[in-house]
């Protein structure tokens, strides 16, 4: 095994684990604010660290780029998203949890 | 790196299942919805994992599909079923 | 057993599954959600059992027929969600008339 | 390879079940929302399935279509459904009526499981390699003009169907029309996210399109798939409040949404005129052609989408249309 598939592997394993972290807080956390954190993170960080995983297996710079477009386009995504539902939860005056 | 590529697709689907729970639970209907991007995002992984795992370029086009699009049904879910659902009252 | 058969088997579960919703459920939503999954099952029959062409590329004729199916699909889903509508801003109900309560 | 075969077998079997479970929810719980997302879900693994099955084409569409169409539709109708009862649960509970008496409640089940076990007998009982119509499909392909096989059969060999196909689109239109009207005001004020969102993916979304609609010719894509796309970015320029002016939606609108079956019934009469066939395209222009068909097949189906989403025939608030 090369130091490249090594390295490839433990993006990859990392990005899952933050995949494994997003859906335990969808499950366990107490409201919708705090659900939509640990969405954002499986997103943001866990695809990304995919990305740079496969990235290094592309074999071409034409398919590093379309990764990375792809990446973006989550992150604008997951990003307004977030921002959408949660003040529309605020003015439908679902309340924030307090411990 | 296939057998590793391959497992890992069959881990985020295991954790799609999991994710489904929430669907089911809810409460709100944002919760749920929350729950679809996840399955997206998700699905964008799994496709690119496999996409490297058989060798087949075209699927990182449906990853990019999916990537696109991501946001119109959250919009859709915001905009209409949420704000419309208010303010068609008056109408 | 291939994984096409697998997936062909998904299928026929699937159309039942849709069928038996068709039938009983009285809410037109219901109903329409019951055809697409219908329409996806049928689909999905006829492109698992197009794989079974043995390490040669799939036949293309049923992936171009699923393809168009798709798409008319929704659009036939988007036209049976206008009646919907138009029947329940004429009745007050989603649901079809029930014969036996409407004639006497 | 042993440990990769089991994995693969894993993969179809989670994703079997998990295709069965959704469809089996979405149809049986009460309420209809979380039936709607569920169901959304079921699309986002259908593509997964068409990726196993090698038929990435079909993905493509199923993508464009379920994640961006559907579930919009879906919501936009639930929402005009009941537009009071939409509380912070947004449950609309619809009962599952039950039919009286046990004998009716078991009658279908039964049938429907005798149903299953014939149509699963037959299809164990098939062959399990064919080579169906791949070997005419692989043997005509070099006159076909393209070196996508899917697109071959969709615009060149089957052409008629597609014609059709294009026709049923419109006729579908004009049902959700000839049932009134939609006011052309605006929505609310979107906000700075939405816009600029829309801003963002609208010009991407299009050139996505053109994309699938160029590499259609020799990889997975084709007019199916980038009209898909342009549809959804029609769908996701609605919702964020923007309407054409009243003066495009009058015969511009029209003429766009009739340019693919025109062009096809145009091209179709030249042919007859020059070839004395209709639709059978001489091999040197034949490229060019589907290129031509494939363009004007994408902006109709593109708009056509886009206006089922509409829902109505577009007028101003005078009520001219």
């Amino acid at each position: 095994m090369m130091l490249v598939d090594v390295l490839c592997a433990v993006l990859l394993i990392a990005g899952a684990v933050f995949f494994l972290a997003g859906t335990l807080g969808l499950l366990r956390f107490p409201d919708v604010y705090t659900r939509l954190h640990a969405l954002t993170k499986a997103d943001n960080v866990g695809l990304g660290l995919m990305m740079a995983g496969l990235a290094l297996q592309a074999g071409s710079w034409a398919v590093v780029g379309k990764l990375l477009l792809i990446w973006l386009l989550v992150l604008l995504a997951g990003a307004s998203v977030a921002h959408l539902v949660a003040s529309g939860a605020l003015k439908r005056g679902i309340r924030l949890w307090k411990r | 790196m296939q057998t590793l590529y391959l497992a890992l697709a069959v881990f985020l689907l295991l954790n799609l299942g999991a994710g489904m729970w929430r669907v089911l639970r809810g409460p709100s209907a944002a919760d749920r919805m929350l729950a679809a991007q996840l399955f997206g995002t998700t699905a964008v992984a799994i496709l690119l994992l496999l996409a490297q795992a058989h060798g087949n370029a075209a699927l990182r086009d449906v990853a990019l599909l999916f990537a696109l699009l991501a946001a119109v049904t959250a919009v859709a879910f915001v905009r209409r079923a949420w704000e419309q659902g208010a303010s068609d009252d008056a109408g | 057993m291939s994984a096409s058969f697998l997936y062909a088997l998904v299928g026929i579960g699937l159309f039942s599954l849709s069928l038996y919703g068709l039938i009983v459920h009285a809410h037109l939503l219901r109903k329409i959600l019951a055809l697409n999954v219908m329409g996806s099952s049928i689909f999905l029959v006829l492109v698992a059992l197009a794989k079974r062409t043995n390490e040669a590329p799939p036949d293309a004729v049923p992936h171009a027929m699923v393809i168009t199916g798709i798409v008319v699909a929704v659009s036939a889903t988007a036209l049976a969600l206008t009646l919907m509508l138009k029947l329940t801003a004429e009745t007050g109900r989603a649901e079809l008339p029930d014969d036996q309560r409407e004639s006497h | 390879m042993e440990a990769l075969t089991l994995l693969a077998w894993m993969f179809d079997g989670l994703l079997g079940l998990g295709l069965l479970w959704l469809a089996w929810r979405a149809l049986t719980c009460p309420d209809l929302f979380r039936a709607i997302v569920l169901f959304i879900a079921f699309g986002l693994l259908m593509a997964l399935a068409w990726v196993r099955l090698d038929a990435p084409d079909v993905a493509l569409a199923e993508a464009a279509i379920g994640a961006g169409l559907t579930g919009a539709l879906l919501m936009a109708a639930l929402a005009k459904l009941h537009p009071t009862e939409t509380n912070d649960n947004l449950s609309v509970q619809a009962e599952i009526s039950r039919p009286k008496g046990r004998l009716l409640q078991w009658l279908p089940v039964v049938a429907l499981l005798l149903v299953s076990a014939g149509l699963g007998y037959v299809v164990l009982s098939l062959p399990p390699y064919v080579t169906g119509l791949s070997a005419e499909v692989a043997a005509n392909l070099k006159t076909s003009g393209v070196d996508n096989p899917v697109t071959a059969v969709l615009l060149n060999f089957r052409g008629y169907d597609t014609l059709l196909e294009m026709v049923v689109l419109l006729l579908a239109l004009l049902g959700v029309w000839s049932l009134g009207g939609t006011e052309l005001h605006r929505d609310t004020a979107p906000g700075i996210v939405l816009d600029t969102l829309a801003r963002v993916l609208v010009p991407l979304l299009i050139l996505v399109a053109a994309y699938l609609l160029w590499v259609g010719g020799h990889a997975p894509g084709g007019a199916f798939q980038a009209g898909a796309v342009l549809g959804a970015a029609g769908v996701l320029l609605l919702l964020a409040g923007w309407r054409p002016r009243v003066g495009l939606m009058a015969w511009p609108l029209r003429l766009m949404l009739v340019a693919g079956p025109g062009a096809f019934v145009i091209i179709a009469a030249l042919l007859y005129m020059i070839e004395g066939q209709l639709l059978e395209f001489p091999t040197a222009q034949a490229g060019i052609l589907i290129l031509v068909l494939e363009t004007a097949a994408t902006v109709s189906i593109g708009l056509t989408l886009a206006a089922l989403f509409l829902g109505g025939r577009p007028r101003n608030d005078k009520g001219l249309t």
